[in-house]
């Protein structure tokens, strides 16, 4: 349940996610203590375990870490993708923070999804349909919303896709034909299609050329900026983490080993995983 | 016009049909007998049998008579008789270890207990058109038939008639995977009873029992292509075939008045068992198994059955062959057939709606060019 | 001893509507449950018949299980009785039941149809079962049967919107012909079966029970009299029925019905006549003389 | 006159897990007060951890020991050493400026909106916060060709008066000055000067590492010299 009191648009209660049979020696035995996240008994993965950390509202919260730490499977089970195996995560955008969305009815998730969450993923694949033009892909989303007016949609399509930089003459176009960097803008403007209040971001900017991925993270802060998104940055760029969060938590082997604020996690790391994450930093 | 053509429709049948039986018989040869079908087309009769899912080989010749030879069509038939055929009983589980065997091999090992036996086969031998099966006749036919039994013997047959199976003494040695108890099978499945296909409708995931019997009654041709293509690289079965045997199993009910089995008669099948690359589900690495049996000789519907009950068993399907729904829902040759023959029905409302939307697109294009 | 078995079955007669009664009787059990919850795809037992799966089996199970000895069935394709296939479903049919047919919509307590709803207004003492070949309108948009039962449970249907919307915006406007979804008491998309959007609005708060049996992919479907079915449309671009604007039938002359287009082979021009065929019969012959006598075809 | 800081007994010290547990000190035993509106000057030879305070009371360090105690105008009193992450944004973000030797900012953005932002930030409108920047820009002398260039192309010393300007300009409580005016002209460090005194006039607390005297004087009320301190220790 979250506290009102406190602003906290998201709180995480204990997630994890055990893939195989799992044992009562999978959550001991595994971590970045034991340097893996496989567990030695019974061989089950454990991709996340007892993850409990709180968004702000308004705020961006980082979540850094190697390939194989456990950030995506953690945001991809917070948008419903992934079941977690334990658990609890409550909204205050939803049933007054006093329900955990994870045994909320399929249904209900479904609306989670469509309009208090937004997701962008690091594949264009995974958040767009390529075979929908750009502006069905939007259209998707507003149809939730049960808006029927043509008119109206592609009105508000064009809207979101001139403000995520997409030109509007290409609006009939297939994603497909894009470019990665446009395609992640087409999908930032779907996330957003319905003004929910929470967005989350799966490495979004890995595999963009340079040049490219500065842009998309000027939009993405120029987002938050605007309207005031709390927002969940995955990324294994620390550069991205700096440039984009206030708070940054650290996650090794499928745990949280650190969490604090941006510049401390930079220029203060405590953990050993922290310090060294940031000294090969280049 | 064609309004009075459409008209004419009950007599247009009748003519069609009497047509079909012109066709069947303007040669002028002599009748062919059902028994001869039943007799000397065996394999196409345990088709009939397996598609039409119906163990009645005379009425499967019956049908192969009446269908022209079309396998397809007379499986159909098959199986329409067997809707109006009340069900009396479920039969006893068969132990085909049981098996009176006519054919047993296995590509797994040289020698197995009990031997290979080659059996009635055309694996080995050279695809030659046989000019002189065309001079076959009757008196030809009675000589060969007396030389070959000469000096056989015919009786009761002695020593063991059941023979333990390969993937039994695999799995004894702890190679091969255990049956999997029904509330483990993680691809769906009831503790409590055995589905019945025929009696309610496949919903996903199915569990092994509903796959097994959507396969043992699935036509040959689109199994063979779905596990052809696992085989080949769409999948990563590669498989060794355990053990493939052919031959009469019994058939036992509950005694209906009374305590005990009944034996009602004995059936013959096509069993086989592919093991495929091991797995660790339990901790312990060990080989997987695929499943097949179907009624009559049809070692191609068997092996490809076993190979789809391996493929089947994903839990997280990427491939066409791994996936239940793809699999199961093309495979029955009497829906596919059906459905891919009713596109020769008329469909003039549906195309009239159609021309209609393409008239005003083509118009709503032309006005704004 | 064979050849006996092959005799008496050959005039042996079947059971009455072919199916046997437990199987009827479940049958029915699903067409209710199917009444109870309209628009929702109530999976049944699909028997083997006969008849060629998708030739009709699943409208024609539902038939076969609601016939008793009084009812008078007519059947239709096209629209028309005298079309192949329904001459084959109705003489199944009759040898089975020995009921009486009729060619008269209103004489009719079953019609069985596939593709058509008669143009006149049917009553509530009436039933009409229509044939489908694919249950799930979702299917131009999910070919995995095991999602599209998600996709109703949740209500999720933005997918088959967003199919519209391309539609509109790849050709200017919906280009669905016939099977055009409509939403089902506000809860359930369905398809209609391939009737032309012509009917659709028929099914929309009618006095007639309408039920739908797919025998191939073993689904049973309805819409119970009075019920609200609307098609899918935006507000800015409505659902439209087939425009036979400024046609009429060649025959009867009829301006408000379903027109098939036909080419004359002898003069080449091309025609326009009733799809429904007894309605354009009626025009012609009358209608009062043809009241009340509904006859045995054989 | 009510302090506005309490620094009791602050310990810095680095533990280098990948330098096989290596501890680097970076200040010990540290306590001073600051009443409010006064500014001191924090005195000593490099090395000596004077930026580790800032850092420490800023929080980009997590303090080893003691106590960082701060009167906040939305919180109450606050142990700035442990107090939770949302606080500490939270005032960041309202009472608590904090200029770097270098600027550390989001690139592509303008120097107009650099300085502008913190006051966008609070509410105000955005006509009227750029009005204000390039009221401080030009107090600070950043030529107006400059304006809508990126700071990440300037000069040391323009980018450091970048830096004072978006600090300066929400006018926070507490103002935390690390080498401010190390890269500047005579020239352009008595304007910087003036903003800061102006500033405090207004209110501002000021905590402040100064590489010349000259400059700090000015500045300060009191200063806290780690050289004694150290000396100090080194007696007992």
């Amino acid at each position: 349940m979250i506290d009102n009191s406190t602003e906290i648009a998201l709180s995480l209660q204990g997630i994890s996610k055990i893939y195989g049979p799992s044992c009562p020696a999978c959550i001991q035995k595994t971590g970045p203590e034991m340097g893996t996240n496989i567990c030695p008994e019974c061989g089950s993965i454990v991709a996340c375990a007892d993850i409990s950390l709180d968004l702000h509202a308004g705020e961006i919260l980082g979540i850094v870490g190697e390939s194989g730490s456990g950030k995506s499977t953690l945001v991809k089970c917070l948008y419903f993708d992934l079941e977690p195996t334990y658990g609890e995560a409550y909204l205050s955008y939803y049933g007054n923070g006093r329900l955990n969305i994870f045994s909320e009815t399929s249904q209900k998730k479904r609306y989670i999804r469509n309009h208090i969450m937004g997701i962008v993923y690091q594949n264009p694949h995974m958040g767009l349909r390529m075979n929908f033009s750009c502006g069905g892909n939007v259209a998707e989303k507003l149809l939730t919303a049960d808006c029927y007016h043509l008119g109206k949609i592609r009105h508000r399509a064009s809207e979101l896709l001139t403000k995520t930089e997409v030109p509007v003459a290409r609006m009939d176009d297939l994603p497909r034909n894009f470019s990665g960097g446009m395609q992640q803008r087409v999908q930032i403007a779907k996330a957003m299609a319905n003004n929910p209040p929470i967005l989350l971001l799966d490495e979004v900017t890995t595999g963009l050329d340079v040049s490219v991925q500065a842009k998309v993270l000027d939009l993405i802060k120029s987002l938050q900026w605007e309207l005031g998104i709390s927002m969940l940055v995955v990324s294994h760029d620390l550069g991205v983490v700096r440039l984009l969060t206030n708070r940054t938590a650290v996650m090794k082997n499928g745990r949280i080993v650190e969490i604090g604020l941006t510049d401390q996690i930079l220029e203060d790391p405590q953990h050993v995983y922290t310090q060294l994450l940031i000294n090969s930093l280049l | 016009m064609g309004y009075v053509a459409v008209k004419g429709g009950v007599e247009a049948i009748e003519n069609a049909e009497e047509l079909l039986k012109y066709f069947r018989l303007k040669g002028g040869s002599k009748p062919i007998e059902v028994k001869q079908i039943q007799d000397q087309l065996r394999l196409a009769v345990d088709k009939v049998m397996g598609e039409g899912s119906l163990y009645a080989p005379y009425y499967a010749a019956l049908a192969l008579k009446q269908a022209e030879g079309d396998t397809i069509e007379a499986s159909f038939i098959l199986r329409a008789y067997r809707s109006t055929v009340p069900r009396n009983h479920y039969s006893l589980p068969v132990d085909t270890t049981e098996m009176h065997i006519i054919r047993r091999i296995s590509a797994a090992f040289k020698d197995i207990p009990g031997g290979q036996v080659l059996g009635p086969t055309r694996d080995y031998t050279q695809r030659l058109l046989d000019f002189e099966l065309a001079e076959e006749d009757e008196e030809r036919a009675a000589c060969f038939l007396a030389g070959f039994l000469e000096g056989l013997e015919t009786g009761a047959p002695e020593g063991p008639v059941t023979f333990s199976k390969v993937i039994d003494l695999l799995r004894e040695e702890g190679l091969v995977e255990e049956f999997q108890a029904k509330q483990q099978d993680k691809t769906g499945g009831r503790e409590d009873s055995v589905m019945d296909i025929t009696r309610e409708t496949t919903t996903f995931p199915c569990p092994r029992e509903g796959r097994l019997q959507a396969m043992a009654r699935g036509e040959i041709g689109g199994m063979l292509a779905i596990a052809y293509s696992s085989m080949r690289g769409y999948g990563d079965i590669h498989p060794t075939l355990g053990e493939l045997r052919v031959g009469y199993v019994p058939l036992k009910i509950p005694h209906p008045r009374g305590t005990g089995e009944l034996y009602l008669g004995r059936v013959l099948v096509t069993e086989a068992e592919v093991i495929a690359r091991f797995a660790d589900e339990d901790g312990t690495p060990k080989f997987t198994v695929g499943y097949g049996l179907c009624f009559g000789h049809n070692e191609l519907k068997a092996v490809s059955m076993a190979i789809l009950d391996r493929t089947m068993s994903a839990v997280e399907p990427q491939m066409p062959a791994e996936d239940q729904e793809f699999v199961l829902s093309h495979i029955d040759g009497i829906e596919s057939s059906g459905f891919a023959a009713h596109w020769k029905l008329p469909h003039y409302v549906t195309f009239q709606s159609d021309l209609d939307r393409l008239r005003s697109t083509q118009k709503r294009k032309g006005e704004k060019n | 001893m064979i050849k006996q078995i092959v005799d008496s079955r050959k005039d042996k007669g079947y059971n009455f509507a072919f199916i046997d009664e437990q199987a009827k009787r479940e049958i029915r059990r699903k067409t209710l449950k199917a009444v109870a919850i309209p628009g929702y795809q109530v999976p049944f037992g699909s028997r083997e018949l006969p008849i060629a799966r998708g030739w009709g089996t699943g409208g024609l199970q539902i038939t076969l299980s609601l016939l008793g000895p009084d009812d008078v069935l007519k059947v239709i394709d096209q629209g028309c009785d005298g079309s192949v296939n329904a001459v084959n479903l109705r003489n199944l049919v009759v040898e089975t039941t020995k009921i009486a047919t009729t060619l008269d919509t209103e004489e009719a307590t079953i019609i069985q149809t596939r593709h058509r709803i008669p143009e006149e207004k049917m009553t509530g003492g009436q039933i009409l079962v229509l044939q489908v070949p694919y249950p799930e309108a979702l299917r131009i948009v999910e070919p995995s049967e095991a999602k599209t039962r998600v996709m109703h449970a949740e209500m999720d249907y933005s997918k088959l919107w967003v199919y519209l919307y391309e539609d509109i915006v790849r050709w200017g406007g919906i280009t669905i012909g016939a099977r055009y979804p409509a939403m089902v008491n506000k809860r359930y998309i369905m398809d209609p079966s391939p009737i032309p959007r012509w009917d659709v609005p028929k099914l929309h708060m009618a006095d007639t029970l309408y039920l739908f049996g797919a025998g191939r992919e073993k689904r049973i479907y309805a819409i119970p009299p009075h019920t609200e079915v609307i098609p899918l449309e935006f507000e800015d671009h409505k659902f439209r029925v087939e425009d036979f604007s400024g046609l009429s039938c060649g025959r009867c002359g009829s301006t408000s019905s379903f027109l098939d287009e036909i080419f004359d082979d002898s003069s080449g021009q091309k025609t326009y006549l009733c799809s429904d065929t007894n309605y354009c019969d009626r025009r012609l012959t009358g209608l009062a003389q043809r009241k009340g006598n509904a006859r045995n075809d054989r | 006159m009510n302090d506005i800081l309490a620094v009791e007994n602050l310990s810095k010290i680095f533990m280098m897990h990948i330098l096989n547990g290596k501890v680097i000190r970076g200040c010990e035993d540290i306590s001073f007060t600051l009443p409010e509106g006064e500014s001191i000057g924090i005195l000593g030879p490099s090395g000596t951890g004077k930026s580790s305070i800032l850092k420490c009371i800023y929080r980009t360090y997590i303090p080893t020991e003691g106590r960082i105690v701060y009167h906040s105008l939305q919180f109450g009193t606050v142990d700035l050493a442990s107090a939770p992450e949302n606080i500490i944004l939270a005032l960041r973000n309202t009472e608590i400026g904090y200029v770097s030797q270098f600027l550390k900012i989001m690139p592509r953005v303008s120097a107009l909106d650099v300085v502008a932002e913190g006051l966008i930030k609070r509410g105000t409108e955005k006509q009227e916060a750029r009005y204000r920047a390039r009221e401080h820009l030009t107090r600070l002398q950043i030529s107006p060709d400059l304006w809508d260039a990126y700071p990440s192309t300037f000069s040391g010393g323009e980018q450091q008066r970048i830096n004072i300007a978006r600090a300066a300009i929400v006018k926070p409580r507490l103002m935390l000055l690390d080498e401010p005016t190390a890269s500047l002209d005579g020239r352009t460090r008595e304007a910087v000067i003036d903003l800061l005194l102006e500033l405090k006039r207004e209110g501002t607390s000021i905590i402040g590492i100064f590489h010349d005297l000259d400059t700090m004087f000015q500045l300060v009320d009191k200063t806290y010299d780690m050289s004694v301190f150290d000396s100090y220790k080194a007696e007992v």
